[in-house]
């Protein structure tokens, strides 16, 4: 038995010796759920596309650690004082993958490229239809970048370093092929965009030539050490298989991970979890033309029912933080009045019912297999009303389905995730707005707006706190929601990985190391 | 015989144009579409218009179609939405993964499950085939995806035999690829086994009871010889017609495997590109499932006359 | 004497375990070499179980429970595996009764003769192939080289039992045991098959220990007979004692039943016929072959036939003779291409008002008492169904006809709730003469309505429809490919061959003096009987002539 | 002539167990299958709870219980609607023969050429993820199998001696269709469902693995077994008693399922 265990065990390392992606290699290897949509970014992208991208493009302007704004490829800028150019100075010896020195008019053509480019996910932001229009990007020097505006907006920094912008990443002219269509990535990021095979994985490989800047990690900022030869991306659509896989070493890194999962991990010695909240809202939409929801005592009612710590601890398997208000909790102006949220008090349910005229009707929840977040939270929301004598129901869509229903308003209740938005002014524009224009709003009230609209573009910080406080007292006062925390993502890295954090939801694989 | 192919191709053209009829308008009746999942929440009027005007989905459904149609005559089966690549080489190359495991699998299941059956008739009634029948009936009744675990965490977790993700083509490395197919496989093999074991000894009761058996006992024949040479040929042939409907369903994809094991294939194409309203390649993929069942199906009646020379392929 | 080559003892078989049911009990015979014995009994009898367990090859259910059987005195019962399998084929053969299950179809012929002789002869490849080849033609085989690479369905019947011959007396066993071998095949061909097989085992000397239901048969060809009787031998002896002076009352029953001719009854030749067909024509669309246009085959070529009332008219001939396609065109179930169908002097064509009319005066009766009924209805909705278009009668008019008619064909009340699975063959024949009659039909067209059941029930069923035709008066069309039946019933007699009438006359005419070969071959397979005062005397027609409709197509593909 | 004695009755006994639980679940269970207790998650099996509770701190056993009707009612239903929709349409392609038939079988040909698994998802994508849904997607995902059997039991039937009788007592073909066909082609059509009705049970728990099953907090056995399969390694009994339900129930559906088919198969019937 031994021995045929033994020869067994022989015959499969010789085989793990042929097996591409356990060479010897210092290998990072990480599961994504899903393959990413394009290599080309703020183009056909999504969530985990943008978290893997951004470890291979960088724009001018970083998100950093906070949400404020660092250097990336530009050394520093300046704001004319009309607010409408901005000129860019680049750095200095900035290689691209291709080892070609970066110069101001390679950033001019790639951004005309993305800017103009019919299908930049991030259009809206820079044409003109929500704030200001980009008017020209002119390389007026070697390393000077001067891009003009059709009005001030305050924002403007921001939207460039948004990763679903693909964080306005520079690329190289021959990311493309001859006839103007897409090739592959040629950036400047610290990692190479290597084989690509679809619908199994891609392998990014460590950018010898990157030139490093900073002095630490900072957001997609600052200092970016690779300190592995290649990071390999791994289909692993199951969670159960993944961790499975976790466990026998096949994956080093599971970044997106349910928080229950999490939780089991948690208390095991070879695994660490990180687990860092983020701009994102984990909320439960009412839908306020809704005959029954449009009531404010209805809403009211169902929030008194809700225990809402109770509702996070549980769905987050307590790695959550509570926080009723749409100011993150991580965020400056996340101050004590905005800790001030709902009140768990079933006893005054039926006053409130009786106030509302509710009769018994029956409520929707809709929700989602796809975040166990969305579907505990419905789950145990659902018991909560139906023991305050709210005749709750639970229709489970999937995913594309809900995000439909979400789009055309179609709902009563819906447990929704908001992705990251860094600025809580970005967080409230999200949510508020006309639902006549835009039917996907959830808080339609123009006071409201007007003040959303002050809070972005004012740049004082006191002003604005003044404006987040007014905002939140409105917010618990209408209930046109239900908040329940910020976005939470679960990452957990393997006994081998030292130094893998979360930040904002993304994975960023320099500053990591993978001991043999 | 030749003649009989061509026939019966001709008369699968209106089967998968109802087919393509069918999933055109199925996937465009589901809820949701590319536009909306690409954008996410940041999605609003315009942008969702810029996005579907970009993606052809502007035209009306009918125009949309004929398009579609037009190109699949003429052997386009159009681009993904999702990453552009042409559906044709996403179909083949996902077909190509799912068929090597689904053939290893329904071969092995063959091999196993039809001598089991075959035992299980000759001693009917008997002790061994008591336990056959019931170990079948069991096995049919787990979940391929319950058992799929179980066998991931046996092998691939406790004894540490077998690499638990990942994948390998055969085309690319034969002993690598093939190790990476031990546990789909096998989990595969399991279930059809309970299904093909129930069929085998069925169709061998039946071909005990003929003369032809007791005849061959009165030549003086040995009971392996009597059951090897002359049960087995003549009990394969419902098996075999049971075996074509296996593989055509599973040639189809296999997406709850696919995803247990992280396998790219068909399946979990399918299940991912209707999850992503990705209408071009479910579109493909479902009219070449469709295609590749009636072939599969085809051919199974082309082979049948090798197990019974009394039916003639007509 | 010298010693038995098989010698049964007691033999009691039983069903799952020696204290089972038995079906057979206390057996004894003994067949000596070179002898010829047959055992005759009806479908219960137990005489195949007694055959098979010779060769240990009952099915594994069947046990012996007391007895011994000797074969060339070792007792077969206490044999090995091994030695078992050793004699087996070498020294026992066995033909079985059913030529299309018997061969296994996806074997080549070659390969099914080759196994018994790799098995139990030294030989080499080329020297079975030649002795292969050497018995195929000894059987009749006309392209022995292509029959070794033929699969059995390329053969018809007859063919594969000469096949089946073949296989069992490859070794020159010194017991051939022949199970019903000839009951499935066509009266010409079996007297082919049969005096084949007498001529082989005579010239190698083989015993023949023949099973059949059929007294006749086993008289003319047998030097002994045993007669079985649910589960026991009654009676053995030789032939011609049993035959001429039986001893016990079932063999006397047994020669009692069967049929024998009566007097001629008188039908007006000038009476108006009751049903008249002119120049009835049927096509069938044959197989279009690979590349070959669709072609249209003739069944029926320009048949005119009429019935007078109350005469019963036989349809005679082999099998793909047109005979049953005649009776089913007639009826409206097959629809015919060209001609005329005339009822009671009126023409009636399909869905005309007179169709209607004629179809409910015109009924069936069915050869298999198995398909004809529905097995999901009572036997009381099986014949109630046929007056359901009956308006006059009341329902409980009709109820009490049901009983009536059932009362009639010899089935009680208890029956009127039972479904017709839990009937006898027999029993469910009366049922189906029964729902025929029930609507005082004037014509009745029954299709080898008793060709499927045993003797001395096939006896009483046909006393039974001869009771009430003469009773109801109805017309009938008797179509029987046994002439032995028709002798015994019919009024006159049409003989048909390929879709055409050869001779037609009253029966006595028919019988006496045939005037087509094809009609004496026929009858030469009947013995003419003559009751005589213990038993029987048998013999038969044009004994050696009348060969010449007899022979079949070789190689005729029965599908 | 009594085979498999042994089989029909465990398979007899299988059966009443579970229908018995399925009957006192709508009635009465231990604890509200419903009633979430945060503070008890994922306890194994013991005095309180006898099956252990779940993520949600829900009695297993009481969730079993009332996963019992749901379950049952869900197959029994699609089935029913499978047989409803095999039998019509399969009765008249087979009976009208011709084009009907031709287009009849050219439309069940494209829905066989789906797996049923892939039918049954994009249909639920549509219909959302409920009961009906899944009796919908389920039922016509099974229908083309059942409109193929009873089309060639149909087929056989028509030449059947009894079928040409009951044309001869000039019955019309609408009376023989229903009177003589119909009852006679359900043998198979019996047998067929009960192995349908396994089925069943497996693809919804399928579907709820992929996200698309009964939705809850209604459990069935399906989705109870898929949502247990994260739970695997630290609460296996979260998996195992649904998993158990299943498996006995299929098994106790198919011994007695043979045991019909003996019943109806009229070759087993003549021994």
């Amino acid at each position: 038995m031994s021995l045929s265990r033994s020869l067994l065990h022989a015959c499969l390392s010789s085989v793990a010796l042929a097996l591409p992606g356990l060479a010897m290699a210092s290998t990072l290897t990480v599961q994504i759920t899903a393959d990413i949509r394009s290599s080309q970014p703020g183009i056909n992208r999504d969530a985990g596309t943008d978290s893997v991208m951004l470890n291979v493009v960088e724009g001018l302007v970083a998100a950093g650690e906070k949400g404020e704004i660092r250097p990336m490829l530009a050394k520093d800028w300046s704001v004319s004082a009309d607010g409408k150019a901005y000129t860019f100075t680049i750095r200095d010896g900035v290689k691209f993958h291709n080892g070609e020195t970066m110069t101001a008019a390679d950033v001019e053509w790639s951004l005309e490229k993305l800017i103009r480019d019919p299908e930049f996910s991030c259009k809206t932001f820079f044409d003109g239809s929500r704030d200001a229009k980009v008017e020209t990007i002119k390389a007026t020097d070697d390393r000077t970048v001067v891009i003009t505006l059709d009005r001030p907006d305050a924002m403007f920094l921001n939207y460039m370093a948004q990763a679903q912008c693909g964080s306005t990443g520079i690329v190289h002219r021959a990311s493309f092929n001859g006839d103007g269509s897409w090739k592959a990535p040629v950036a400047t990021g610290p990692f190479v965009f290597g084989d690509w095979k679809r619908g199994e994985g891609l392998v990014l490989k460590k950018f010898a030539d990157y030139s490093i800047t900073g002095d630490k990690p900072d957001g997609y900022g600052g200092r970016k050490d690779v300190l592995v030869d290649q990071v390999k991306y791994m289909v692993v659509p199951d969670t159960a298989t993944a961790v499975a896989g976790l466990r026998s070493g096949a994956l080093d890194v599971l970044p997106y991970l349910p928080p229950g999962e999490a939780a089991k991990l948690k208390d095991e010695k070879d695994f660490t979890i990180v687990a860092a909240p983020h701009g994102g809202l984990v909320t439960m939409l009412f839908q306020t033309t809704d005959t029954l929801m449009s009531n404010v005592a209805m809403r009211h009612a169902v929030i008194a029912a809700l225990d809402t710590p109770a509702i996070v601890d549980s769905v987050t398997y307590g790695l959550g933080i509570p926080n009723n208000s749409l100011v993150s909790s991580g965020s400056l102006y996340h101050t004590a009045t905005h800790d001030k949220g709902y009140v768990y008090d079933p006893q005054a349910v039926p006053a409130l019912l009786q106030k509302a005229g509710y009769k018994g009707e029956k409520i929707v929840i809709l929700t989602n297999r796809r975040s166990a977040i969305n579907y505990d939270t419905a789950i145990i929301a659902q018991a909560m009303l139906q023991s305050a004598g709210i005749n709750a129901e639970i229709e489970v869509l999937e995913w594309a389905s809900q995000l439909d229903r979400f789009n055309s308003g179609k709902y009563q209740i819906m447990a929704f995730n908001y992705s990251n938005r860094t600025d809580p002014g970005l967080a409230y524009q999200t949510v508020v707005g006309s639902k006549a224009k835009k039917p996907n709003t959830v808080w339609d009230d123009a006071d409201v707006a007007a003040l959303v609209n002050k809070s972005l573009q004012e740049a004082d910080p006191e002003k604005r706190q003044a404006i987040f406080d007014d905002l939140h007292a409105r917010f618990l006062d209408q209930a046109p929601f239900v908040m329940l925390a910020n976005g939470l993502d679960v990452g957990v890295s393997g006994p081998k990985v030292r130094g893998y954090r979360t930040w904002q939801g993304f994975a960023r694989f320099w500053g990591v190391e993978r001991s043999e | 015989m030749l003649k009989f192919a061509s026939t019966r191709l001709l008369s699968a053209i209106p089967t998968l144009f109802i087919v393509s009829v069918a999933v055109f308008g199925l996937i465009r009746l589901i809820p949701g579409d590319p536009a909306s999942l690409m954008l996410g929440d940041l999605a609003d009027a315009d942008a969702l218009a810029a996005a579907r005007k970009t993606m052809g989905l502007d035209q009306p459904v009918p125009v949309q179609f004929l398009i579609w149609l037009g190109n699949v005559v003429q052997g386009d089966l159009g681009r993904s939405v999702l990453n552009g690549q042409p559906v044709l080489d996403l179909v083949l190359h996902r077909f190509a993964t799912s068929a090597q495991m689904v053939l290893i699998a329904v071969g092995l299941s063959v091999l196993i499950a039809v001598p089991l059956g075959m035992a299980a008739a000759w001693r009917q009634n008997g002790g061994l085939d008591l336990t056959i029948v019931a170990l079948s009936t069991l096995l049919l009744s787990v979940p391929t995806f319950w058992l799929g675990l179980m066998i991931l965490l046996a092998f691939g977790l406790k004894l540490g035999w077998l690499p638990v993700l990942g994948y390998v083509s055969i085309a690319d490395n034969p002993v690598a690829g093939l190790i990476y197919l031990v546990m789909p496989v096998l989990t595969l093999v399991l279930h059809e086994v309970g299904i093909i074991v129930r069929m085998a000894r069925a169709s061998t009761l039946d071909v005990l009871r003929l003369d032809y058996i007791t005849h061959a006992r009165a030549k003086g024949m040995s009971e392996s010889a009597v059951l090897l040479h002359h049960a087995a040929r003549n009990a394969f042939g419902p098996t075999w017609t049971l075996i074509g409907l296996i593989l055509g369903n599973l040639l189809g994809g296999v997406a709850v495997v696919e995803t247990v094991f992280t396998i790219p294939g068909l399946g979990r194409l399918i299940v991912d590109s209707i999850y992503a309203r990705d209408y071009a390649v479910v579109q493909g993929c479902l009219l070449f499932v469709a295609l590749t069942y009636l072939l599969v199906n085809l051919v199974v009646d082309l082979l049948y006359p090798l197990f019974d020379p009394r039916v003639t392929a007509e | 004497m010298s010693q038995s080559l098989v010698e049964v003892d007691g033999l009691s078989l039983a069903v799952g375990g020696p204290s089972g049911h038995h079906i057979v009990r206390n057996v004894s015979f003994h067949v000596q070499p070179g002898e010829i014995v047959g055992i005759v009994g009806e479908s219960g009898s137990g005489k195949t179980m007694v055959a098979r367990s010779l060769m240990r090859l009952q099915p594994p259910a069947i046990v012996v429970s007391a007895g011994d059987i000797r074969f060339e005195g070792r007792s077969v019962l206490t044999m090995t595996g091994k030695a078992l399998r050793a004699v087996r084929g070498a020294r026992l053969g066995m033909v079985f009764q059913e030529p299309m299950t018997s061969l296994n179809p996806s074997m080549t012929i070659g390969r099914q003769l080759e196994e018994p002789l790799k098995l139990q002869a030294r030989l080499d490849a080329a020297a079975r192939r030649a002795h292969i080849l050497d018995i195929l033609r000894r059987v009749g085989i006309r392209d022995p080289e292509g029959a070794l690479v033929a699969f059995p369905h390329q053969f018809s019947g007859g063919m594969r039992q000469r096949i089946m011959l073949a296989s069992a007396m490859l070794l020159k066993p010194s017991l051939l045991i022949a199970d019903e071998p000839t009951t499935a095949l066509d009266a010409l061909v079996q007297r082919e098959v049969l005096e084949l097989m007498l001529d082989m085992v005579r010239s190698e000397k083989t015993a023949l220990l023949m099973i059949s239901h059929d007294l006749p048969m086993v008289a003319r060809y047998c030097d002994r007979i045993i007669v079985m009787r649910q589960g026991e031998v009654v009676e053995q002896g030789p032939v011609a004692e049993i035959i001429s002076r039986p001893g016990h009352d079932y063999t006397r029953e047994l020669l009692q039943s069967m049929p024998v001719r009566g007097p001629l009854r008188s039908v007006d030749p000038a009476a108006k016929p009751v049903m008249e067909v002119r120049g009835l024509e049927v096509e069938y669309r044959a197989k279009a072959g690979l590349l070959a246009p669709k072609t249209m085959k003739k069944a029926l070529h320009g048949i005119d036939l009429a019935v007078r009332p109350g005469e019963i008219v036989a349809l005679v001939g082999a099998s793909g003779s047109g005979k049953t396609t005649l009776g089913r065109a007639i009826a409206g179930l097959v629809d015919a291409s060209a001609g005329r169908i005339f009822f009671a002097g009126e023409e009636v064509k399909p869905d005309s008002q007179a169709w209607r009319h004629y179809r409910l005066n015109c009924q069936m009766i069915f050869q298999d008492p198995f398909g004809s009924l529905d097995p999901r209805m009572k036997i009381r909705e099986i014949v109630g169904e046929a007056l359901r278009h009956d308006q006059q009668a009341s329902r409980a008019e009709k109820e009490q006809r049901v009983r009536g008619i059932l009362e009639e064909v010899g089935l009680d009340e208890r029956y009127l709730n039972r479904y017709p699975h839990e009937l006898s063959g027999g029993q469910r024949q009366r049922v189906a003469i029964a729902r025929a009659v029930v609507g005082r039909p004037q014509f009745v067209i029954a299709d080898e309505a008793v060709s499927a059941l045993d003797v001395t029930v096939r006896a009483k069923v046909l006393q039974l429809l001869a009771d009430l035709q003469r009773r109801y008066g109805f017309s009938c069309l008797f179509i029987s490919h046994d002439l032995g039946v028709v002798e015994q019933l019919a009024d006159r007699v049409v003989v048909m061959r390929d879709g055409a009438i050869v001779e037609q006359g009253n029966r006595d005419a028919v019988f006496d003096t045939p005037q087509s070969d094809y009609t004496r071959a026929l009858l030469s397979a009947i013995p003419t009987l003559t009751r005589t005062e213990t038993g029987v005397s048998l013999a038969w027609r044009f004994a050696n002539s009348g060969e010449a409709g007899a022979s079949e197509a070789p190689a005729k593909a029965l599908q | 002539m009594k085979r498999h004695q042994p089989n029909r009755i465990i398979g007899g006994a299988l059966l009443s167990c579970f229908l018995g639980a399925a009957l006192v679940g709508r009635f009465w269970t231990p604890y509200d299958p419903m009633r979430l207790d945060l503070r008890s998650k994922l306890q194994a099996p013991g005095a309180a709870h006898w099956l252990g509770t779940d993520e949600f701190g829900r009695d297993v056993l009481s969730r079993l219980m009332a996963a019992a009707g749901t379950s049952v009612s869900i197959s029994l239903i699609t089935v029913f609607f499978a047989v409803l929709g095999g039998v019509t349409l399969g009765v008249i392609a087979g009976y009208a023969r011709g084009w009907t038939d031709r287009i009849v079988m050219a439309l069940n040909d494209a829905l066989l050429a789906f797996p049923s698994m892939l039918l049954a998802l994009a249909l639920l994508s549509v219909t959302g993820a409920n009961m009906y849904g899944i009796i919908l997607a389920l039922g016509m995902a099974y229908t083309p199998a059942m409109v193929r059997v009873v089309r060639g039991s149909v087929l056989s039937l028509r030449e059947r001696e009894f079928i040409e009788a009951s044309r001869l007592m000039g019955n019309s073909a609408a009376y023989t269709m229903f009177r003589h066909i119909l009852p006679n082609s359900l043998g198979p059509v019996i047998v067929l469902a009960t192995s349908m009705f396994g089925s069943v049970l497996l693809t919804e728990s399928a579907l709820s693995f992929l996200g698309l099953g009964v939705p809850p907090p209604a459990p069935t056995w399906g989705n109870m077994l898929a949502s247990a399969r994260p739970h695997i390694a630290e609460a296996m009994w979260l998996g195992i008693f649904p998993g158990l339900c299943i498996s006995l129930s299929l098994l106790g559906i198919n011994l007695f399922g043979d045991a019909i088919r003996d019943r109806f198969d009229p070759r087993m019937r003549g021994l």
